[in-house]
């Protein structure tokens, strides 16, 4: 309950009685601030490298996915280019086993639990090996073997689900926790103000991560809010917070790190504001250079988030130009391959339109599948994705290769 | 067996549950040491400890979300919203991410482990806000399924059920009844089927057909329509989604005729898909159009409810018309 | 005449409406500047300043909540919701609030100025949730107005209209004929009326009835139905909430029969409704169950959205057993 | 845009950073605190007599119809006791032409506008008289004219909304604002995270008034949120805030009058937190004494606004122990009459069941009334209100001591 101190003369207060600074410890030359903290990961190559590398399998495959997208190959696609950083960042500092609940421009989290080029692809092409059955649109990944919450469009619900999940973690007392990202324009919705308030008065272990990108599609922070950006929210409901600069691979990690320790040494959330921008377009639908100005993009172009990484290797020894050289080449190679077989896959069977809407299949959603079938083998060539599977011998030609379901990701 | 009211009855199944599985968890506003405005969930908190029972802040799309979230972990929650009248903050949570967790994620994560309990309907004096029938509008949501019980024992038969479940339920309570019926109802566990109507009772001349609170105005109804001679066959839904096409249709190719009475507005009413479906199923063995009793396209009342309700008579009034066509 | 696509017609629309009245308001995710992501408002806030169109934070529960409070001052608030597959955390603003405001204050208050536009629909592998076609849980709620125009001249006439209707209105633009559909629209300003449906089409064996971007849909059906000698009438309902129940019970008296077909799941969808009311009114005149051709009851799919949607060859398909029947 | 400071060690900010006092001017014993604000209400005798008219008005109301729910001549009812000072305060400090929305237990703002005794009770009694025509729940009050919205039981609903109102009258430019009365407990649904941002973005004249009493229903504060109360949420949105003394009258007719100030000169909206306490139930349906104790209570009937505001009068020579007594029993006396008057009128006619649904009865709404007028005429004994409006000839006697339209607090 609330006890103040009493003052007899009128005054508001307006938010400017405190400042939230903003964590820094790399340099974009690749080298400390003076003075900074220094992370684990100084002494931990194998961890930055792997690190490193997911931030180089996320570039490359935004790239050249953008570009299959503009060749027509590939219906959508959304990249994360720029905050590679505060996403790969956060996600390494946690256990592998910690649940990832994201918003849809966290690939790189994924990337860096192991996720595999072919995943991504039969994803994006929703084909017969997607896990989520070419359901959702591109990008909409999910992985349970990784702890990777599939992806929902619907913007911000995933934030009390993380709440909650993180209640049943704390619950099952296995010492995990669970983070979520977000866009600074998602923290508009409602559904953020009930799970910051439901984890701090029910003392859940969760981490909010907001990646502040200066955009929601077109609309700039200062139009989603007036205040000094997200992060003094935290303080409406007595939350331990902190402000990160978002392309710092180094206090992304090192804060999240801490921030994992509040949660699940103490049972307390955290909120974390990464400061970070969107360097590519919101998505292949959108255009960005009807609402922002190239010279703005350029000047974050410069803090490029990878290369702050590379050059801060390269420093330590730890990375040549020609290990970037050879690694980005067998990306791109991969990329391409996996592209290619992706999207030969066939689409999943005409039956997973009606399978997962329950558990079972009800009686009536039976009763439809079936008119359905009747109706595409009177008009084979007019569904001929649907048509391929009516017959039971392609069907089983096109699951010979196709893994065991438990290798998949799934349960 | 001892004579328990629907309360009473709710209690006990919320009891069983979480005494058998330490994975359910109630919550929701008020639920805690107060044990609901309704007193359902009485004496969990004491029992089963705060982690397990408790208030949640008062925010229903925060209360759906962290149930969500909780049910994807693996838990079993039971959440709580005080008035089906406040459920549409959720309605988000509810139809974009309760029903389609499963699917969208090709079954890799789903919430089949919740279930939300909340009292609906009207003849409590409680006007727009503390009245309203909203089954409808979950109905028309593939992925979720829809229970509402009529008496104490179908209320714990299903809702043992309904926590039980592979899938979300909503289970809608009708809070007229939860002082008002009483009947006996076993100790032990038992559950009754989620997706089976009932047959309550046989007749020949005509069909009525109702849910949760309403059945007792079709018993009422029914009674003076066998006085004037007319032999009623009533089947109570139990499940509005998914629904029993099969019994419904089976005692309307019987009967040859079939009445529909729901609380909640006509237009858009579940009613209506009902009315759909059978006329398309059985067309040939209809004898007269397809009835519904409703309550009027208007909000809810409050002064006149006793006017606005689809009541025994107005079900009377529309049996003999059925009839009489 | 010039010849617009619907966005060009809508935004004209709403430009007509910004400069006879300055009480008219837009606003919604990303319509300022922007125009909107689809550029239904382009240009507005160059041409009537940011006060009068202006983007909004990312909370559809505020942009409406907002709206309602703007429509009750006595502004006349056009809000849209950027996919109508988002306008679900408005739901408890829209339902409990738009729908019943007028009606529980005993009209010292109402939100009539309010309208509210929003694209929805499949046909655009848009999966879930870019896809959806919500138009049936508001037509369960008296108090609204629900509009479906389909194509840019009935748009721009409709919206105008909704604009200045005394009641709240949701106008669900059909998103896949955005670009796709264009048309002759007269450059000035003309309204059509609300709660009329149109018969774009007569006809003798049967009535085919839909709204929005379905009846693009029908169009191609009837042509394969008439190569085949039946003659179909076609109903446009333009309006789903009031629904215009005279104009299709006085077509299905004439033809006998009636086929309803939406892309919405079935289960509670509204053709459920209209099947209902007419099975009722024209229950002797009937020669064939009402059909109905529908989405099936799962969420909107992705990669096999073809086989899912309620296309020419189903309708075409259930006009033909319809009249084999 | 957020620009901030960089610092290079790892520091959590926890909202101790800062401390929200409580703004009090007038003790318990009537006198004023050493060094506190003189308001100019203390050289306004006439409006601090309307205040506390109102304020008794609100007492004896609540007393009298609580104690009518308890003989069963009402069926609901819902204190303002306790809380008198913070809403009335509020409204006192406003232009009576600006708007006020509020919760439900706000009616003290009413009676200061001048809501009559005989308007309450048609309310209360949703009797033909009743402008919102008997159709919600008693204590769900309106006023047009009185600039009082409408009350309507979704909680929370009406902050958003406020906002948009205030948005109304900024456009209009004749100098009103809205104020939004809401509970602690309201302040958790996600309209309230809604309606706060937006009115700091779009630089609207509102006023958000949470009246923190302790209790949403059984919960108490702690368990609806871990923060120093609802104050320090301004600061996610960069909103002026003021937390006050809610059963001072002094302070929270100071503040609200300053808040006004920021309102509608600059256009920029305030949030004012008033900590008091909801002395009794929470509605007729509750009994408080399952979650809190008696102890408690009674040491905030010690801190009664009424009382504070009593003494403060008296001291200054306004206000005398006659007075006092006078003016309570002539109220008891008319709050008797009135509600005599009240549960004997007749209910509205039959055919408010369907008007104002929509502007004009549609046709579908007409044929469901027609069909019912019917069934009634076969069955007028089962339904007596109902039939009472069919006979046209009782109808018009039911209606002949109704005043008009605008009379009413109508348009
Ligand atoms: C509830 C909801 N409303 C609207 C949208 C449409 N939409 C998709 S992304 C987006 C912007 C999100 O911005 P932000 O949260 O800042 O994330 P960013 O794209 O910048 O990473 C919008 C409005 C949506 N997906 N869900
Ligand atoms: C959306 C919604 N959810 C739940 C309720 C039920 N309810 C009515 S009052 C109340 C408690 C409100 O507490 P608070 O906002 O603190 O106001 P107070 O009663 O203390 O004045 C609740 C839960 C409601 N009316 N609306
Ligand atoms: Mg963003
Ligand atoms: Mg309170």
């Amino acid at each position: 309950m609330t006890t103040t101190e009493d003052v007899h003369a009128l005054a508001f207060m307006t938010g400017d009685e405190f400042h939230i600074p903003t964590y820094r410890l790399l340099q974009q030359d690749g080298t400390l601030f003076e003075g900074a903290d220094v992370p684990d990961l100084d002494q931990d190559q194998e961890k930055a490298l792997r690190i490193y590398r997911a931030m180089l399998v996320t570039r490359v495959l935004d790239e050249r996915m953008m570009a299959a997208q503009r060749q027509g190959r590939l219906s959508f696609y959304m990249q994360c280019t720029g905050e590679e950083a505060a996403v790969i960042g956060a996600a390494a500092a946690l256990d592998d086993a910690d649940m990832i609940m994201a918003q849809y421009r966290e690939q790189g989290a994924l990337a860096y639990r192991g996720f595999t080029y072919d995943e991504f692809m039969n994803q994006l092409f929703g084909n017969e090996l997607d896990y989520g059955k070419g359901r959702q649109m591109p990008i909409h990944y999910g992985s349970r073997k990784l702890h990777y919450m599939t992806i929902s469009s619907p913007l911000a619900t995933q934030i009390p689900q993380a709440t909650g999940y993180a209640y049943g973690q704390k619950m099952a007392g296995e010492g995990h926790c669970t983070i979520t990202f977000f866009g600074e324009g998602a923290a508009s919705e409602g559904d953020f103000h009930a799970a910051l308030n439901m984890a701090a008065v029910h003392e859940v272990p969760v981490i909010f991560f907001c990646r502040n990108n200066g955009y929601a599609i077109s609309t700039p922070a200062h139009e989603q809010f007036a205040a000094d950006g997200i992060a003094p929210r935290a303080f409406g409901y007595r939350m331990h917070v902190i402000r990160v600069d978002g392309n710092d691979i180094l206090a992304v990690y090192r804060a999240t790190q801490a921030a994992r320790a509040i949660a699940v040494e103490k049972n307390q959330p955290v909120l974390i504001e990464a400061m970070t921008y969107r360097l590519a377009a919101h998505s292949s639908s959108d255009d960005p250079s009807g609402y922002r100005s190239r010279k703005e993009e350029d000047a974050w172009r410069e803090k490029d988030p990878i290369l702050r990484m590379q050059r801060w290797l390269t420093a330590k020894g730890w990375w040549s130009d020609d290990e970037e050289k050879a690694l980005q080449e067998s990306l791109r190679r991969e990329v391409l391959e996996t592209l290619k077989r992706a999207e030969k896959r066939p689409p999943p069977p005409i039956d997973s339109l009606v399978s997962d809407v329950y558990a079972d299949v009800t009686p009536a959603l039976q009763h439809q599948l079936d008119a359905l079938k009747r109706h595409i083998r009177r008009y084979p060539d007019e569904y001929p994705k649907g048509a391929r599977s009516l017959d039971p011998d392609v069907r089983a030609e096109g699951a010979a290769d196709k893994p065991a379901d438990d290798e998949q990701g799934g349960a | 067996m001892p004579t328990m009211n629907m309360l009473q009855a709710i209690n006990n199944a919320l009891d069983i549950a979480m005494a058998e599985d330490e994975r359910v968890i109630c919550f929701g506003e008020d639920v805690g040491v107060f044990g609901g405005v309704f007193r359902a969930t009485s004496h969990l908190q004491e029992r089963y400890g705060k982690a397990r029972c408790f208030n949640t802040p008062l925010v229903e799309q925060g209360i759906i979300g962290f149930a969500n979230g909780l049910a994807a972990q693996g838990s079993v929650p039971v959440a709580e919203i005080q008035f089906a009248d406040y459920i549409f903050p959720a309605f988000d949570q509810i139809v974009n991410e309760t029903a389609k967790f499963r699917y969208r994620s090709g079954d890799l994560f789903n919430v089949g482990g919740l279930t939300i309990r909340t009292p609906y309907g009207g003849g409590i004096s409680g006007g727009h806000y503390h009245s309203q029938s909203p089954e409808a509008y979950f109905a028309h949501t593939p992925g979720l399924k829809v229970v509402v019980p009529r008496n104490p024992y179908q209320a714990k038969g299903l809702l043992l059920a309904s926590i039980r479940d592979p899938d979300p339920v909503l289970f809608f309570e009708p809070k007229r009844l939860y002082r008002a019926s009483t009947g006996e109802v076993p100790e032990g566990d038992y559950q009754l089927p989620i997706g089976e109507a009932e047959v309550t009772k046989e007749g020949t001349d005509v069909t009525v057909l109702g849910w949760g609170a309403q059945m007792e105005v079709i018993d009422r109804a029914v009674e003076l329509a066998e006085k004037a001679g007319i032999s009623c066959e009533v089947i109570d839904l139990r499940s509005i989604l998914p629904w029993d096409e099969d019994t419904v249709a089976e005692s309307v190719l019987k009967t040859g005729r079939l009445l529909i009475t729901h609380e909640a507005p006509r237009t858009g009413g579940f009613a209506g898909e009902i009315a759909a479906a059978i006329q398309e199923r059985c067309f040939l063995y209809l004898e007269s159009p397809i009835a519904r009793v409703t309550g009027l396209d208007t909000p809810f009342p409050l002064t006149l409810e006793k006017e606005y309700m689809p009541d025994h008579l107005k079900v009377y009034e529309a049996i003999r018309a059925s009839v009489e066509f």
